[in-house]
Order: C-alpha cells, then sequence, then structure tokens
C-alpha cells in the first residue's frame, strides 16, 4: 500500500510538470491553432533565468520574477519577430518556424548562460513529508499547486471573459476575427506573453525537482504535447488530467511492470485512447460542416 | 461617408480591381451588382482592411483609412457582414454574437443581443449550441446579426440574402430599410439585383474590376443592359 | 603546420562531456603554440562539434581524414559517435584516441585506434572490490539507459560473478527522467539488499541520490566515474553525503600525498583550466589533457608530426607517461594502459571529495 | 525549350545533371559522402513528401521506420544470414507491412493528434532499438555488414575504389529512382486523389475515392522510402545506433520536407540538401552554430512562404516575364 | 421500383430532431426540389442520403437496394453524386484537376501501375483531361482550367462542384443550393444546364431558395418545416400551398413563384 502511495506520489510530481508545460501549449494553440514547439524552451529559459539570476545575489522570488518577466518578454518577440511576418503562412509552417525558434533560444542559452546542469533551494526546504509509509516533497506540493492556479486562471480566461473568447475566435477564424474589431495582433501577442511566463513558471517550480540545462526544453515539449493530445488539445482541463494522467502511467509502469518500458506505456495509453475517442479525452469537436 | 478613389489591388501579380472610384453618403442605401467574379467581394475586402490596397485612397467619415488596421475601421463604425458568412464555427452563438460588439463592454450589448434574437428567433433557439452546427441560412442570419451586434454607422454587407429562404429575404431587405430610419448607411453587394437595386437609392455596376455604370437605383433597374446582363429580363 | 582534429559532443546530452573536453584542448593548443609548438611546428586545431550523435560524428571523421587532412584526432565524448568513427580511422590508417568509457573500444585492440578514460567495467570492478571489503554481497542496481549506464550495466553483471556479488534487483531510468522514486522504492522493497550501484551520467545520478535520501534509504549508495565533478555535489546537495564512487586522481588533488608523481601534473591542469575558463574541472577535461599530452609526447618520441605510422608505434609504446587518469603503460594489445590502481575510491563528506582506502 | 519537356520529366533532367555535374565541384572526396548523406535523406523526404505534401497527412514518425530499416540490415545478415541487399528489401517489407497495420487506426485521426499518434508509433519503435540491447547493441549500437558495392565493382573493373565515392553514384540513382515514381505519382490518378484528400476528404469521398485505403497508400508507400533510406544509411555508414528512429530525426526529415516545399518532390529534395550540408558550412560558427541554423530555419519559413523551391521557382519565372 | 427510395429517414442532434419520418421517391430523369425555411433540414437529408450521417431511423434505397450507411464513395461507385452548401472545393489543385478527381472511378488503377507510369496509366490521365475540360466547358469555366480553385470567386467554385459531380456519371445527382452566388443570368444557365442532364436521363433531387429556377424545372417540389413534410406536389400546387407560403416563400417568393410559372 505505501509502495501504491509512493508510486502516486510519484506520478502526480511528474505529472504536474508536464501538465504546466501542456497548459502552456494550450494558450498559444487557441490563439492560433499552433502547437508551439519552443515551448519547451520557455520552461527552460524560466530555470536557468532564474538560476543565474539568483546566483548574481538577487533573493529567489526576485530572481524568478524576473526570469518569468523576461521569458514572456521573449514570448512577445517571438511573435513580433516571427510569428507575426509569417502571418498567413499554413500550420505546418508555423510549426517549423516554432522548431527553428526552440533551435535558436537552446543555442543562445547555451551561449548566455552554459552547458551545465543547475538548480537552485526548494522553496520548502528538502525535508519529505510523510504520509502513511510514502514521501512527498515540498517542493511537489509547489508543483502540484502551481499547476493548479494555472489551470484555475486559465479556466476563468476561457471561458468567463470576453477577451479569452476572442483568444478563440482568433484561432477559429483570424479572418472573422479581424471584421468584428478583434486586435488579432495584440491578441497574438498576449497569448505568447502569457505562455511563455506559465512556461516560465513551470520552470521555476520544478527546477528544484528535476534540474535545469540548456537543453531540458525538448523532452519537455514532447511530454507535454502528449499530455496536451492526450487531454484534449485547446482544453485546460484536458491539459491538467492528460499531464498527470501520463505521470502516474510512468511512476505506476516503472514500480509494478518495467522501468525499461515506462514511456512506451504512456504512449500506448495515448495510442489506445486516441483510436476510440479521436479528440483526446475532453477535447471538442471541430464544428465544419458541408 | 465613405469615398474610394482610384482603388486598385492585386492577388500576387494578377490586378483584380483597376482604380475604382465610389462614395457612398451618409444615410444612403447603395448596392453593387455584377458578374461572378467582377471583384465585389475584393472591394469589400479592401474596405475592411482585409485586402492590402496598392493604389488609391479610401476615406471614411473624412479619415483616410487607407491602411488602418481593420480593428480600427470597426471601431470607427465601419462593420462588415462577409461573404462565405465566416462565422467562429466552435464557439456557440452567443458567443458569436457578443463577439460582434468587442470593442464595447456597455448595457447596451445585452440590449442589442435580445435585438438581435428578436430578428432572428432561430437564433434565440440555438444560443448555446457551436455555430458551426447551424444550417447555411442560419449561418448567414448569424454572420447578419453580429455585424449588427458592432453599432455600424457603415454597414457592408456582401451577398446578404446568399442561402436565405425566400421569406428572410423578404425580412433581410424590411431590415436594410429600417436601417436607413436609424441612420445607418449601408453599401451592399447582392446577386438579387432586382431586389437590392429595389430598396436602394443608389446602384453601381462593376465589371472585371472595373465601374461600368453609376446611377440611381431606378434608373438602373430601367436600364436595357443592366435589364438584359444583370436582371435576366 | 600540425593538423589535429577532434570532434566532441560539446552541445546535446552529453555536452557535460564535450564541453570541458573542448575546452580543454584549445587551452593545451594555446599553451603548446606559445611554447613553440611540437617538434618546432605550431599546432592547429580543427573541432567539430558532433552533438553525441553518431551519424554527425561519422561525417566529421571523414572531413577531418579526407577533407582537413589531419594526423590525428582526439574525440569521440560517447562510446556511440567513437564506434561510429572506429571504422574511418582504421581505413583511413589515422591515430584516433577516443574519450568514451566503454571497453568494446580498445577490446578487441584495433591497431589506430586508442583511449584515455578508465573503462566501465574498471569502475564495477573497483565498486565491488569495495564492496567486497565491507562485506556486501547483495545489491541492487539503478542504472541510466544512456549509452554509458547502459554499457556500465552490462560490465557490471558480467564481472559481478567475480566479486562473489549477486544483483538481486535491477531498475532502470531514462535519460531526462526526474523522477525516480518509483524504481528505487522497488529496490529498497527487495529483500536482502546490502548496497545499491548507480551507473550513469548527466542529471540522473544527482535526482536518483536525492530520491534516495527522500525515500530514507541508509544503505551505501556507490555512483559511477561517470558523476566525478564538483557539480554533482553542489546538484545532489546534502543526500550526497556518504556516496562513494571510483574516480582519477583529478577529483582529489590536493589531498594527494605529497611525493604522489599525479600530484604536480594535476595540480597544473586544474590551475590553468581555472584560469583559462572560469570554471571548475571534471575529469572529462582531464581525458582530453591527457589525449593530447600523450599525442604531443608520441609526436615528440617519434620526432615526426607527419608520418602517422610512426606517431602510431609511439602511442603505443606510451609508457610511464603520467596524466591526470593515473598512469599510462601501452602496449600493443593494450591501447588504455591504465590498471585498477589508478581508480581511486572516494567518498562524499562535508560536500568534499575524500579518498578511502 | 526547356518548357516543352513534361513537367515531370524536366524536374528529372534537372536533377540528373545536378548529380552528375555535382562531383566536379568537389574541393575533396569527403564531398562525395556530403552526397550520399544528402540522396539517404533525400530518399526519406520523398516518401514524406508523398504523404505530408500530396496527402496532407503529418508523420512525427518516420524515423521509427528507418529504423525499422537499418536494424533490419543490422540485424538479418548475421541472425538470418541474409544478404544485405535483401536485409534492406527486407526492412521495407517489414515497414511497409508495419505501416499497412497501424495506419488504418491511427489515419483516422486529424491534424495535431494525428501527429502524436505517429510520433508515439515512432517513440515506440524507437525505445524497442534502445531497450533490446541483446539484439540491437542498445544505445551504443552495433556494427553493419557491407553491402560489398565497393568489393563488386573493383572485382568489375579491376580498380581502386573509394566507398564514399561508389555509394555517392549509387545512392544518386536511388534517388533518381524515388524522384521517378514519386513523380509519376503527382499527375496520376492516385496522385490526384491524394492531393485532393489534403484539401477536403469529404469531396473526394462523394466521388467515389476510398479515402482510408488512399491514406493508407500513402503511409506505406512513405513507410517504404523511409525504411530503404534508414537501410542504405546503415549500408553507408556500416554503423548504427537507435539515434536513427529518435524523435528529433522525425522532425528534422519533417523540416526538410516542408523547408523545401512540402509539395514539390525537388522542394524536398532541396530542403534535404539544406538541411544536411547548413551543419556542415555552420561549424565556422562555432558555439554559434545552432543560433544560426535555427534562424536559418525561421527566416526561410518566413520569406519563402511554399518552401525554398517553389518560391525560388516564382521568383525566376517572374523575372523571366519581366 | 424507382431509382431512389426513401422511407421514414430521421435523424436527432443532441436530442433536437432535425429530420423526421420522411418518405419519397426519384426516377430516373425526374427533377425533384426539396424546399423549406433555413433549418428545416434540407442539407441533412443529402448528408444522410450521400452516406455523410448516419441516419437514427429509416432507410435509403437505390434501384430497391438497402444503402442507408453506406460509405459515400459506395454509393458513389452505385451512381449518386452530390454537391455541397458549403464549398469543398480542392484548393490548391486547378479547377481542371478539382474535375479530374471527379473522374475518379472511371480511370482509378492499381497504384503501382500509377507509381510506374505504364502506358496504360498514361493512356487513361489523358482521356480524363480530355473529359474534364469538356466538363468545363460545359459550366462555361474553361478559361480558368489552368487557374487554382483558391482563386477563383464563389460563384466559379459552384460551378466547379456541379462539373466535378457530373464527371462521376451519376444516375442520380444531389444539388445542394447550386444557384446560390449567382445573379440572374448566370442562375438561368445553371437552369439550363440543369435541364439538360436531367433531359439525358439522370435524376436530380435538388435544394434552392431561387424560386424562380425551382419552380421553373421541378417535376415535382417536396416542402420540409422542422425536419418534417409540410407539403409536396407539382411545382403549381406547391406554390399556392398556404402553409408553404407561410412559412417559406412570403410574399416575394410567391411573386417570385407565379412569375416563373408564367
Ligand atoms: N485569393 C485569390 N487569389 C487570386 N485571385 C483571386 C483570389 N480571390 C479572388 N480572386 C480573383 O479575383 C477576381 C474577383 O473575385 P471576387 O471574389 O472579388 O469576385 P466577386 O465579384 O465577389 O464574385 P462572386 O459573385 O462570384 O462572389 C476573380 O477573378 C477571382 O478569380
Ligand atoms: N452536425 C450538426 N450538429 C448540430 N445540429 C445540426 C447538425 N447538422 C444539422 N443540424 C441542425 O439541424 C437543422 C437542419 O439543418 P440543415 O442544414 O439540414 O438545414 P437546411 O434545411 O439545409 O437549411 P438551409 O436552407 O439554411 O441550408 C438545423 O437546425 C441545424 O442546426
Ligand atoms: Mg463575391
Ligand atoms: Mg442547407
Amino acid at each position: 500500500m505505501s509502495e501504491f502511495l509512493q508510486f502516486v506520489f510519484s506520478g502526480l510530481t511528474v505529472g504536474a510538470v508536464y501538465a504546466l508545460v501542456a497548459l502552456g501549449f494550450t494558450i498559444i494553440y487557441n490563439a492560433s491553432s499552433v502547437v508551439n514547439f519552443a515551448q519547451g524552451e520557455f520552461v527552460m529559459l524560466g530555470g536557468m533565468a532564474t538560476v543565474f539570476i539568483f546566483d548574481a545575489g538577487v533573493p529567489i522570488w526576485g530572481a524568478a520574477a524576473l526570469a518569468i518577466l523576461l521569458t514572456a518578454t521573449i514570448g512577445i518577440l517571438l511573435n513580433k519577430l516571427a510569428i507575426e511576418p509569417a502571418r498567413g503562412a499554413s500550420v505546418v509552417n508555423l510549426i517549423i518556424i516554432t522548431i527553428g525558434a526552440s533551435i535558436f533560444l537552446r543555442g543562445l542559452a547555451q551561449i548566455v548562460f552554459d552547458k551545465q546542469i543547475h538548480r537552485f533551494p526548494a522553496f520548502s526546504g528538502d525535508t519529505p513529508f510523510n504520509i502513511a509509509g510514502a514521501t512527498l516533497l515540498p517542493q511537489s506540493i509547489w508543483v502540484l499547486f502551481g499547476a493548479a492556479a494555472v489551470f484555475i486562471g486559465l479556466y476563468a480566461f476561457f471561458t468567463r471573459t470576453l477577451m479569452g473568447k476572442a483568444v478563440l475566435a482568433t484561432a477559429n477564424n483570424r479572418l472573422a476575427a479581424r471584421l468584428v474589431g478583434i486586435n488579432t495582433n495584440f491578441i497574438m501577442a498576449l497569448s505568447f506573453a502569457l505562455s511563455a511566463a506559465v512556461g516560465a513558471t513551470a520552470g521555476v517550480l520544478v527546477t528544484p525537482i528535476t534540474l535545469t540545462s540548456y537543453d531540458i526544453g525538448v523532452m519537455l515539449a514532447l511530454k507535454g504535447f502528449a499530455a496536451a493530445m492526450l487531454g484534449g488539445m485547446g482544453n485546460p482541463f484536458g491539459a491538467l488530467v492528460g499531464g498527470l494522467l501520463i505521470g502516474l502511467i510512468e511512476a505506476t509502469t516503472a514500480g509494478y511492470l518495467s522501468s525499461d518500458y515506462k514511456d512506451a506505456a504512456a504512449f500506448i495509453v495515448i495510442l489506445l485512447t486516441l483510436f476510440v475517442m479521436p479528440q483526446g479525452l475532453f477535447g471538442q469537436k471541430s464544428m465544419e460542416r458541408v | 461617408m465613405l469615398s474610394v478613389n482610384g482603388l486598385r489591388t492585386r492577388y500576387g501579380r494578377i490586378e483584380v480591381l483597376h482604380g475604382i472610384d465610389l462614395e457612398v453618403h451618409s444615410g444612403e442605401i447603395v448596392t453593387l451588382v455584377g458578374a461572378n467574379g467582377a471583384g465585389k467581394t475584393t472591394l469589400l475586402r479592401c474596405l475592411s482592411g482585409i485586402q492590402p490596397v496598392t493604389e488609391g485612397t479610401i476615406h471614411f467619415r473624412g479619415d483616410n483609412i487607407t491602411t488602418a488596421p481593420s480593428y480600427a475601421r470597426v471601431k470607427q463604425g465601419l462593420v462588415q457582414a462577409p461573404e462565405g458568412r465566416q462565422i467562429f464555427t466552435n464557439l456557440s452563438v452567443e458567443e458569436n454574437l457578443r463577439l460582434g460588439a468587442y470593442q464595447y463592454r456597455d448595457a447596451r450589448v445585452d440590449k442589442d443581443l435580445q435585438e438581435a434574437f428578436a430578428l432572428f428567433p432561430i437564433l434565440r433557439e440555438k444560443r448555446n449550441l457551436p455555430a458551426g452546427g447551424l444550417s447555411g441560412g442560419q449561418q448567414q442570419m448569424l454572420a447578419i446579426a453580429r455585424a449588427l451586434m458592432g453599432r455600424p454607422m457603415c454597414l457592408l454587407l456582401d451577398e446578404p440574402s446568399l442561402g436565405l429562404a425566400p421569406i428572410l429575404v423578404d425580412q433581410i431587405l424590411e431590415t436594410v430599410k429600417s436601417l436607413k430610419e436609424l441612420d445607418v448607411t449601408v453599401f451592399v453587394v447582392e446577386q438579387n439585383a432586382f431586389a437590392a437595386l429595389s430598396i436602394a437609392d443608389r446602384g453601381y455596376v462593376m465589371e472585371t474590376g472595373q465601374i461600368l455604370m453609376a446611377a440611381p437605383a431606378n434608373d438602373l433597374l430601367a436600364d436595357d443592359r443592366v435589364r438584359e446582363a444583370y436582371l435576366g429580363v | 603546420e600540425v593538423l589535429i582534429g577532434s570532434t566532441l559532443a560539446i552541445t546535446g546530452r552529453a555536452s557535460f562531456l564535450g564541453d570541458p573536453e573542448a575546452k580543454t584542448l584549445a587551452m593545451l593548443v594555446d599553451e603548446i603554440n606559445a611554447a613553440g609548438g611540437i617538434n618546432g611546428e605550431p599546432v592547429r586545431l580543427i573541432q567539430y562539434d558532433d552533438g553525441g550523435d553518431p551519424n554527425k560524428a561519422r561525417t566529421f571523421a571523414t572531413r577531418l581524414v579526407e577533407d582537413d587532412e589531419v594526423v590525428a584526432v582526439i574525440g569521440g565524448s560517447t562510446t556511440g559517435t567513437t564506434m561510429a568513427m572506429v571504422p574511418i580511422f582504421e581505413e583511413a590508417e589515422v591515430p584516433f584516441i577516443s574519450l568514451a568509457g566503454a571497453v568494446a573500444i580498445i577490446d578487441p585492440v584495433k591497431k589506430w585506434v586508442f583511449k584515455t578514460p578508465h573503462t566501465d567495467r574498471m569502475a564495477c570492478e573497483k565498486i565491488f572490490t569495495d564492496m567486497q571489503a565491507n562485506g556486501i554481497s547483495k545489491i541492487g542496481m539503478i542504472s541510466g539507459t544512456g549509452g554509458f549506464g547502459k554499457s556500465m550495466r552490462g560490465q557490471c553483471m558480467d564481472v559481478a560473478g567475480d566479486f562473489d556479488i549477486e544483483i538481486v534487483a535491477d531498475e532502470t531510468y531514462g535519460p531526462s527522467d526526474s523522477d525516480m522514486t518509483p524504481q528505487l522504492t522497488n529496490i529498497k522493497n527487495t529483500d536482502g539488499i546490502q548496497a545499491v550501484v548507480n551507473p550513469g551520467f548527466g542529471q540522473g545520478p544527482a535526482i536518483v541520490t536525492r530520491n534516495y535520501r527522500q525515500l530514507g534509504i541508509d544503505l551505501p549508495l556507490y555512483q559511477s566515474h561517470g558523476v566525478a565533478s564538483k557539480s554533482f555535489i553542489e546538484l545532489a546537495g546534502d543526500a550526497a553525503e556518504g556516496v562513494r564512487l571510483p574516480a582519477a586522481a583529478l577529483l582529489v588533488a590536493n589531498n594527494l600525498a605529497e611525493d604522489d608523481p599525479q600530484k604536480p601534473v594535476v595540480m597544473k591542469y586544474i590551475e590553468d583550466y581555472q584560469t583559462a575558463t572560469g570554471e571548475p574541472v571534471s575529469t572529462f577535461g582531464g581525458h582530453a589533457y591527457d589525449a593530447f599530452k600523450m599525442l604531443a609526447a608520441a609526436m615528440e618520441t617519434a620526432g615526426t608530426t607527419t608520418d602517422s605510422a610512426a606517431i602510431r608505434y609511439a602511442l603505443e609504446n606510451t609508457s610511464g607517461f603520467i596524466g591526470t587518469a593515473g598512469v599510462v603503460n601501452m602496449s600493443p594489445d593494450d591501447h588504455l594502459g591504465l590498471d585498477l590502481s589508478a581508480f581511486k575510491m572516494l567518498e562524499i563528506r562535508d560536500g568534499d571529495w575524500t579518498i578511502i582506502e | 525549350m526547356l518548357t516543352r519537356i513534361p513537367p515531370r520529366v524536366r524536374a528529372l533532367l534537372i536533377l540528373s545533371i545536378l548529380i552528375l555535374i555535382a562531383p566536379m565541384l568537389f574541393p575533396s572526396s569527403f564531398y562525395y559522402r556530403i552526397g550520399t548523406l544528402i540522396f539517404i535523406n533525400s530518399i526519406a523526404v520523398i516518401g514524406l513528401v508523398i504523404l505530408i505534401g500530396y496527402a496532407g497527412q503529418i508523420s512525427l514518425g518516420h524515423a521509427g521506420f528507418s529504423g525499422i530499416g537499418a536494424y533490419a540490415c543490422a540485424l538479418a545478415p548475421t541472425h538470418l544470414g541474409l544478404p544485405p541487399f535483401l536485409s534492406l528489401i527486407l526492412g521495407a517489407v517489414i515497414s511497409g507491412l508495419l505501416a499497412w497495420f497501424v495506419g488504418r487506426p491511427i489515419l483516422r485521426l486529424k491534424g495535431h493528434y494525428l501527429a502524436v499518434a505517429t510520433l508515439g508509433l515512432g517513440m515506440l519503435i524507437s525505445m524497442v532499438l534502445n531497450n533490446e540491447a541483446q539484439f540491437t547493441g542498445g544505445p551504443d549500437g552495433m556494427m553493419v555488414a557491407s553491402l560489398g558495392l565497393t568489393k563488386g565493382l573493383e572485382g568489375l573493373f579491376d580498380v581502386n575504389l573509394k566507398t564514399s565515392v561508389v555509394w555517392y553514384w549509387f545512392a544518386g540513382v536511388m534517388v533518381l529512382l524515388g524522384a521517378w515514381i514519386a513523380l509519376n505519382l503527382y499527375n496520376s490518378p492516385t496522385g490526384r486523389v491524394l492531393r485532393s484528400v489534403h484539401d477536403s476528404e469529404i469531396a473526394a469521398k462523394t466521388v467515389g475515392a476510398d479515402v482510408a485505403r488512399y491514406k493508407l497508400v500513402a503511409f506505406v508507400i512513405s513507410a517504404v522510402y523511409a525504411s530503404i533510406a534508414g537501410s542504405m544509411l546503415a549500408l553507408f555508414n556500416r554503423f548504427i545506433t537507435p539515434d536513427i528512429a529518435s524523435f528529433l530525426h522525425s522532425v528534422e526529415l519533417v523540416t526538410m520536407t516542408v523547408l523545401g516545399g512540402a509539395g514539390s518532390v525537388l522542394g524536398g529534395i532541396a530542403g534535404a540538401t539544406l538541411l544536411t550540408a547548413l551543419p556542415q558550412a555552420l561549424t565556422v560558427f562555432h558555439e554559434y552554430e545552432h543560433v544560426m541554423l535555427g534562424l536559418i530555419m525561421m527566416l526561410v519559413m518566413i520569406f519563402m512562404r511554399d518552401g525554398l523551391l517553389p518560391t525560388l521557382r516564382k521568383t525566376l519565372t517572374r523575372r523571366a516575364i519581366a | 421500383m424507382s431509382l431512389l427510395g426513401v422511407r421514414g429517414l430521421g435523424i436527432d442532434f443532441g436530442g433536437i430532431t432535425a429530420v423526421n419520418a420522411l418518405d419519397f421517391d426519384v426516377q430516373p430523369g425526374e427533377i425533384v426540389s426539396i424546399i423549406g425555411p433555413n433549418g428545416a433540414g434540407k442539407t441533412t437529408l443529402f448528408n444522410m442520403i450521400s452516406g455523410i450521417y448516419k441516419p437514427d431511423r429509416g432507410t435509403v434505397t437505390l434501384d430497391g437496394d438497402d444503402v442507408t450507411s453506406l460509405e459515400p464513395h459506395k454509393l458513389a461507385e452505385r451512381g449518386l453524386s452530390r454537391t455541397f452548401q458549403n464549398l469543398q472545393s480542392f484548393e490548391q489543385m486547378t479547377a481542371l484537376e478539382n474535375v479530374m478527381v471527379g473522374c475518379h472511378m472511371s480511370e482509378r488503377s492499381p497504384v503501382w501501375v500509377d507509381l510506374l507510369r505504364l502506358p496504360s496509366s498514361s493512356r487513361r490521365n489523358r482521356e480524363t483531361q480530355e473529359r474534364a475540360m469538356t466538363l468545363l466547358k460545359r459550366v462555361h469555366l474553361e478559361k480558368a482550367a489552368h487557374m487554382e480553385a483558391s482563386s477563383l470567386s464563389y460563384g466559379a467554385l459552384k460551378r466547379i462542384d456541379i462539373a466535378r459531380a457530373l464527371a462521376c456519371n451519376p444516375r442520380i445527382l444531389l444539388l445542394d443550393e447550386p444557384a446560390a452566388g449567382c445573379n440572374a443570368v448566370e442562375t438561368e444557365e445553371i437552369d439550363a444546364l440543369i435541364a439538360e442532364i436531367a433531359q439525358e436521363g439522370v435524376a436530380i433531387l435538388l435544394v434552392e431558395h431561387d424560386m424562380k429556377l425551382v419552380m421553373k424545372i421541378s417535376n415535382h417540389v417536396i416542402a420540409l418545416n422542422y425536419g418534417e413534410k409540410l407539403a409536396e406536389g407539382t411545382p403549381a400546387e406547391i406554390s399556392r400551398d398556404p402553409k408553404v407560403v407561410e412559412a417559406y416563400l412570403g410574399s416575394h417568393g410567391g411573386k417570385e413563384a407565379a412569375d416563373a410559372l408564367g
């Protein structure tokens, strides 16, 4: 029993990390139907920038805030310099642009920062909580809360505010969005800033657990993308559930079956889910009539 | 209200509007007729800032808006119900309508919403359903209602009767006429030229990217060339 | 001009190997040129970044041989890249000194291929020797699934029997995993385990170490020589206390006896490297240091900077060379030339390495 | 004069001429290797041109099929005693069959969901290659038998041939073959259906096309292309690691396809050429290499919307008219 | 036995009935028009007949065979073809290629024949091209043959849609608002075209809001309202039916209908 609980804790910790990345994907996707493959780099930038600002003597909270701000600015620049000039390009083109951006940002990070692995201290120490024989680090609770907070914020934004609707409208039909008076350029900038900030927040929260280096973005983007698709792209709730689910599958497979094939188990579950539910668990079917 | 001078535009290398001059006065209903591919839709796209202008100017209420972004034009009261409906298929009917009033956050939005529902009761029935599920004609109603939510000073309509049942065509024409009473200027592109000309003050005839004729609507209705080429009588 | 080539994993997953290696080589070339070059000729280093990708490495190897026409090559940060390049240097008859770990590189011996780091097999032997001395006979293993971890796991399985050690739990984790508590929970719950070994490099071992403490496992934890850099202690934090690992003298230079022949060599390298880069040394940079110094020495012995056959012959007959890894004595059937004595068993105490013998 | 020739033949002519004259510009024999790698990548990319460019179905897992092809050539000769060339065929057959079996459920998915499903498929293949170390040598890879091209030719002509030179011509012929087939397809009944599926599946169905089947056909063909490319890489390098099946390699292949111009075979080859040769050229930038690579990718996609080749072609014809 | 038979057909969307208990028949060479207010269920009916939606109730028969819920491509093989209210053009293909895809059933061959471009493949290609060109001429679009569909105007695309559907050699053709977006003169061309097709023995099921067109060429008109049959009869009967006038035609439509009937 205690071992099962331990697997669950492990799964939730890792899953919350995936969920945070997936939530970042959701924002840009909802504004532009583009999967931003540089999302992982936002997470990396959040973590790495915090490390370096912290090492320069700024208190951890200040460092984190600065790092998030910096990453959001980079998000805006990415939109302004690479996405906006490509207006009207197909979704595949935009994806390639984001892949280029991720290579670019990674290259830049290895020059501006370095190629070492880093971490900074956990927010509330490293003494684990002991719950029914299983242990959980305080930082894991931070990550879980972070994921929950980001989810609630996004959910409210997309369902309760007109601005949130305008974001969805921009992705659904850019032309129509412009015709009803939405400043689509602003919406895009906003969503890139928001998405980058969410990514950076994830980086800040998870670095004490996962450690960080200039190239962690690739794997995080991959897992986050998978999580977002499992949950149903575009739905914040799906991103949350998808992330946690993949974390749990990996942890229990590693615990009960084989650690060699825990990633495989996650992908098999994703494939089987999609075969039955082609829109993911909570994805919305796009409405197009003929 | 709206004046267009020497407007030219191109898709890639092919020029499709070769210097359009056109004037819409405040409170008028003006209609534009022309065959398939004449460039009517393209002209409206230019007016709304969706299609860049290569030469010429567009003035709206005295301001040069030739290069103004679309959202700024909507803010100034130049609103379009586009061809092909262009609704937000994944959003609900009500969300579509509320986005039509994106510029406004006041109480009048709710009032306008009720008016839109009164105009097209079917939309009230389907207010919470995704707009993509609507029938073709219902989507057309939504597109028009959404444009009205934007409180236009000048409304641009691209084939508003497309796909509408005859009884609704009557209603749309009535609505357009009633807009005139509210001091809304209307510029309407219509294939149903007879109907459009019968409610319009003036009309333009367009052919292969050029204005061929401009005259009071009644004169056009009586013109033999127009009757033969567009009214089919 | 002496053209020396190198292709390393300067970026990518193995960049913490390739990065210090590349920096070390660049530093040594500057140094040797300032001192008049090799046999009076200036040295030019042609350096490529293969990112740890074997296909790229092979392309760069071809480029070094056919386009740049270098006289010798140092490189291959990982076993995969090294093995992909071996046939090229064998065919082109260019001396090649690898900086990767696996024993497969030099066993069986290949005429033109040498290597400087201790083999993973030796690391296993060193760890098991220490275990045997402490009466440990049943162990658990948790290995990274990257090339390094996978290869060392195989070697450890292979030699465990020689030390009467039984591996009763065998878990793995992926190169970018961030939580190993499920695997460690399984190890913890296996009956009779007396110690745990963790072959792997990168952030994995640091996380394993932290999870190990989080779960409150109080058995000895052995890491491999793959974590032999100061940053491991920083990353693992307090959890690193008491962790043991086999490593080269470089890490404990200060603690070496004054009469240790390695002491002046490693002290100088540490100082030079830190001045040149502002970063602390790792044993990985040391591998490159050994390779370059050995190559330069071979060229001097052979008295040529162009005749690859003579250089190869001189390399193969290197003896008594003192490097950061230990004292090297090569022979036609040993292209590594290190023995177990070159490894020191270290334990982390108070956030620093200490030698235990 | 060139315009009188049908576009299909013209493309093949241009390609043959380029392959023939390129070696005259090679400063050293090393460039034969780059040429060969370009050709091998081109073969995989042509497959993706059919899948992505023609049929509009994305795949982020095609490196998995390359992996199957590569390991077929690594394993079959030792374990089954098959000659390397037959192993290549065996790999292609296995890849084709796998694509056929998994293709039906996978291709019911659309857009990003299809992307993630194919990604998962590729990941599964790459995990098997990584984990089953007793067969595959694990992440450190394994040696591959020689195809014996050089030996065979030397026996024939009694000359001393460099492997990469022989391979250059062999791979060049294979690219021509692959391009010929893909170009044949473009304006054929099958190709037209694939291209129509790109724009509207429903309309394609209502004119009587069994869309599910045609998508599957494109998937299988592209898997075979990828597999053959993988086999060739293994036989050429004579050493193989699971990196060939990695997610990053899949992404690289898709990037080549789109960068060059997804809808056109020559475009795909141009993309493969750019992304294969670029890292070699960028080595002069040392640590700025990756920054430059990312930058170039973004710039090409921003300023050459339709991809490298189609954009160039448009500019050229505009010049010609002006 | 009728060519197309519809019996008790019905479908619901999320609890709301879109079409219910519909019965009717279409004979070869006959033009049957479906009219009704927006949202009456006309397009939905087409979608069920052509296999895009699976009906919840009822059957569709072709020549007496039950073809309910058959895949669209199977129905196409049995001679049923259609156009779309929401255009479904192959945007990145030329007008000619759009129509050539329509010829798919007559030109398809094993994949390997196309891959190797055997002479038979080239020959079929040529034949198809000629046929497609003839069809384009029939809808007066030969000038646009080599233009990409994405650069054509709405009216042109509507006509390509018709040409593509004709390319399937249908025995029954479903046209969903073919004249939408065309002016009176263009509508007359379409009207002539439809009559001509019917003359050749093709049955036509037509949805259209242009009463001039409907009343002039239909043999038979069915009026729907809220998914159910409101009235059925000859154009003259329907145009006088007070229920139809009230729910659908209105004064304007009534006048148009009367005009068309002369
Ligand atoms: N995206 C485009 N690219 C290239 N050419 C285009 C594009 N859109 C329209 N055209 C061309 O521009 C011309 C004008 O088209 P437009 O859509 O404005 O015509 P229209 O008068 O609205 O016709 P319709 O009545 O059929 O809607 C046509 O010849 C058309 O082929
Ligand atoms: N996929 C769907 N999801 C939800 N509702 C649908 C769907 N398809 C059709 N409907 C509903 O069914 C009803 C009938 O729609 P249909 O498109 O058949 O109308 P129609 O008669 O073709 O109208 P129009 O003349 O406006 O084209 C409408 O109320 C529509 O909202
Ligand atoms: Mg138009
Ligand atoms: Mg309809």
